[in-house]
């Protein structure tokens, strides 16, 4: 029952990671992605992935690295293709890619997590998002029945952490990280500062430690800014 | 009349749609640039879709945070009355009709209000995002698009050629030349810019349109 | 846009409080209940209410001072009948129940406030709450469709509150108030403490300010313990 | 073999459900009693399904808290590690199949695992509560009651006479009598209290079951 390992890899193994599987990434562009987990899955080298993230990070960071080793197979996202090795790859027809709307992506997620099959989104009717899907009118307006969605593990990142597995998040870094906690059948959270159970306020916990398998404290966090945008010294 | 380009004619023009009180997403791009109009003494909380209400300036330099970034991917701080949330709560928020206002960046919009604003045939599809769920969602849905594209051709068409990002989900549509309504899939002109003849307008406009009552001139 | 007003009394009126409104009303059993504002419902003499909450409070508290009133016409709860007044009047056909499990409730009124008009579930499958509903396999199993909840007005209490309606909760006492904030075309939040706009953590606002229209600072919360249970003094 | 009442013995033969690291949701009234009998050094986090994990022991008098209760609105306490969440998060968990492990009351249980529980035809219907969500939802759904009403007239039955709080969904049930499992629809003996003898407890079983390979001795 100790949920605690010492690094992403060993987390990564007793959750038996292997070829093949369906794997959900937290992150909203670079912003709160479990950089551990993503490190140890490319040094562990397994292929096949088909991974479940809102994006599929940069040519050299984020989630990109596993494109560059060849690791994805599938990506299920709702906005792409950052980097030239993903366009590459894409066109070249060696990598999948599911697109989903960013707010359908998350509540499939969350319904996943929460076992709900299906639920109906007035989300992308009349578009191509909704070919071949059961459309649906209730009370006058049309709808599209969307299905909830798993994964065989889950990779979040969090702020703080516990050794019960606890997690507080911090800023848009919470993002996706929250309902994917839920959805996979294993969780592993990676976190910046791991404490002693009963350190954190029991009202401020955002992701139970019921989700929760592994966790582990991460270290030499890079956290890479995307779009580093200022205001001039002086503006109000 | 102020000496402004198209862009910012479109963007400031996007500002008056705003309404004390009024929580409000704006698009990446052009629309980001309307939080720099908001009208002093005006209470307006933005909203941004991967999980943050009370978008904030951009920071000073030195005083970026990564864990803070708007949908753009940019980097913002937050303000007094601030709060964070999973992208699952923002997307509940925003497809149960609890944003007032979003304002976005078209590529192409029909006479019945259906817009195209996230595919081009031909390049690399890099994903719709959240805007899907936005232009179905908000309780106004306002496309800010320069009228034509780079080679002069209409924006504003019969149909849309492009894949569509939804159905008769535009309410408003600003460009340079003209303020347009969508009414049970009619669209309607509702303010002209005084330096565009209406017979300019119906040439540059391939979408079928008729008149308000009143046209009103486009004030920026 | 000032949301916050004086008296529970004021917020009702600004809200449009009037006959046969469908009501929702948070609390689980006496706990987290929206006290001012029911005591002021009951003042302002509105009647034929549809009331939407977990339970319906006890004879002299709660939710149970509007049956003495005879302002209720429906409840639409998980559990009732803590109280003789209620067990009458619904014995004598004078209110109508609709009996919600526990969970499809909450997830229901979660559907409302997120634009969700209907989703799956397996609870009640095969029993009396299915009937009459769409019945479904996803995956080999089965589940009934339930619908998304909304009503006229919520009525929310949460432990602290900011001027701009940012809400934090407090222990038990959250229970249904985060997504009846979410669900109601009006909501009105009372809080044990008002705060200026500033004073929370954005990290650990659990109802952001976009969902609450009115917010006061209660008074006289009486705070009523249904069942006081204790472990004998000196024992672990 | 220790002296203790009925209700005592399925008491602690439930305790024995429990397992190293289970998140269990113990159900109102002889269930709640489980958590008398967690075995030294076994670590179980106790759910309530009013939003909170990591039960504690009932308060001291005069530290009840008023916001803090049990799914029975009893008065409890917090533990290190424990968390407080929405109703809609607790059944999200509940449903999303992330409880090991509940022990319920049961008042007619059939012998292909139909569950009646929530309600008496003739008298007030009080409503099911949580009860429904948690018995199709938690991994392992164990039932405890005893093995007649009041009156002497057997609970597990060929069919259920009540309105059903679930179909098939019970795993096990424990009585004063016996331990029985559910596996596709057919009830199985696996475990006879030894006063009790296996004609006693065909007589007091209107249900029909089958003796698992190897009957063993319930044990409290």
């Amino acid at each position: 029952m100790n949920k605690v390992v010492a690094t992403a890899a060993e987390a990564l193994e007793s959750a038996g990671l292997r070829d093949g599987m369906t794997i959900m990434a937290g992150g909203f562009g670079l912003c709160g992605i479990p950089e551990n987990c993503i490190a140890a899955i490319r040094a562990l080298g397994v292929r096949d992935l088909t991974i479940i993230s809102n994006n599929c990070g940069v040519d050299d960071f984020g989630l990109g690295i596993l494109l560059a080793t060849r690791q994805i197979r599938k990506m299920v996202s709702s906005y792409v293709g950052e980097n030239a090795e993903f366009e590459r790859q894409f066109l070249a027809g060696e990598l999948e890619v599911d697109l989903v709307p960013q707010g359908t992506l998350a509540e499939r997620i969350r319904a996943g997590g929460a076992g709900i099959p299906a639920f109906y989104t007035p989300t992308g009717v009349g578009t191509v998002v909704a070919e071949g899907k059961e459309i649906r009118d209730f009370d006058g307006r049309m709808y599209v029945m969307e299905r909830g969605l798993r994964a065989d593990l889950s990779i979040v990142k969090a702020d703080v952490g516990d050794h019960s597995g606890n997690c507080i998040y911090r800023k848009t870094a919470r993002n996706f990280n929250p309902m994917m906690a839920t959805a996979g059948e294993t969780c592993i959270v990676e976190v910046e500062r791991l404490v002693p159970t009963g350190q954190l306020d029991a009202d401020q916990i955002h992701t139970p430690g019921i989700f929760v398998d592994y966790i582990l404290e991460g270290s030499n966090y890079e956290k890479r800014i995307e779009q580093r945008t200022n205001r001039p010294a002086g503006s109000a | 009349m102020k000496s402004v380009s198209s862009r910012e004619r479109i963007v400031l023009r996007a500002a008056r749609e705003l309404q004390d009180g009024f929580y409000v997403n704006l698009g990446i791009g052009m629309p980001t640039q309307v939080a720099n109009h908001i009208p002093a003494g005006m209470n307006i909380v933005l909203e941004s879709e991967n999980g943050m209400l009370g978008i904030g300036p951009f920071p000073y330099e030195g005083e970026e945070d990564a864990d803070l970034i708007n949908a753009g991917k940019q980097t913002i701080t937050e303000l007094p009355g601030s709060s964070y949330f999973s992208s699952a709560d923002s997307f509940g928020m925003i497809r149960g009709g609890h944003i007032d206002l979003t304002i976005m960046g078209a590529m192409e919009i029909s006479q019945e209000g259906d817009l195209a604003n996230w595919m081009i045939p031909g390049k690399l599809v890099k994903g719709m995002g959240g805007g899907m769920d936005l232009v179905v969602s908000a309780r106004r849905v306002v496309m800010i698009m320069t009228h034509c594209d780079k080679k002069g051709n209409p924006k504003l068409l019969p149909q849309c050629t492009l894949p569509l990002t939804g159905k008769r989900c535009v309410h408003r549509v600003i460009t340079e030349h003209a303020v347009f309504d969508f009414e049970d899939g009619k669209m309607i002109l509702k303010e002209r810019w005084p330096e565009t003849s209406a017979e300019e307008l119906r040439k540059i406009t391939a979408a079928e349109y008729t008149e308000a009552d009143s046209v009103v001139e486009m004030v920026i």
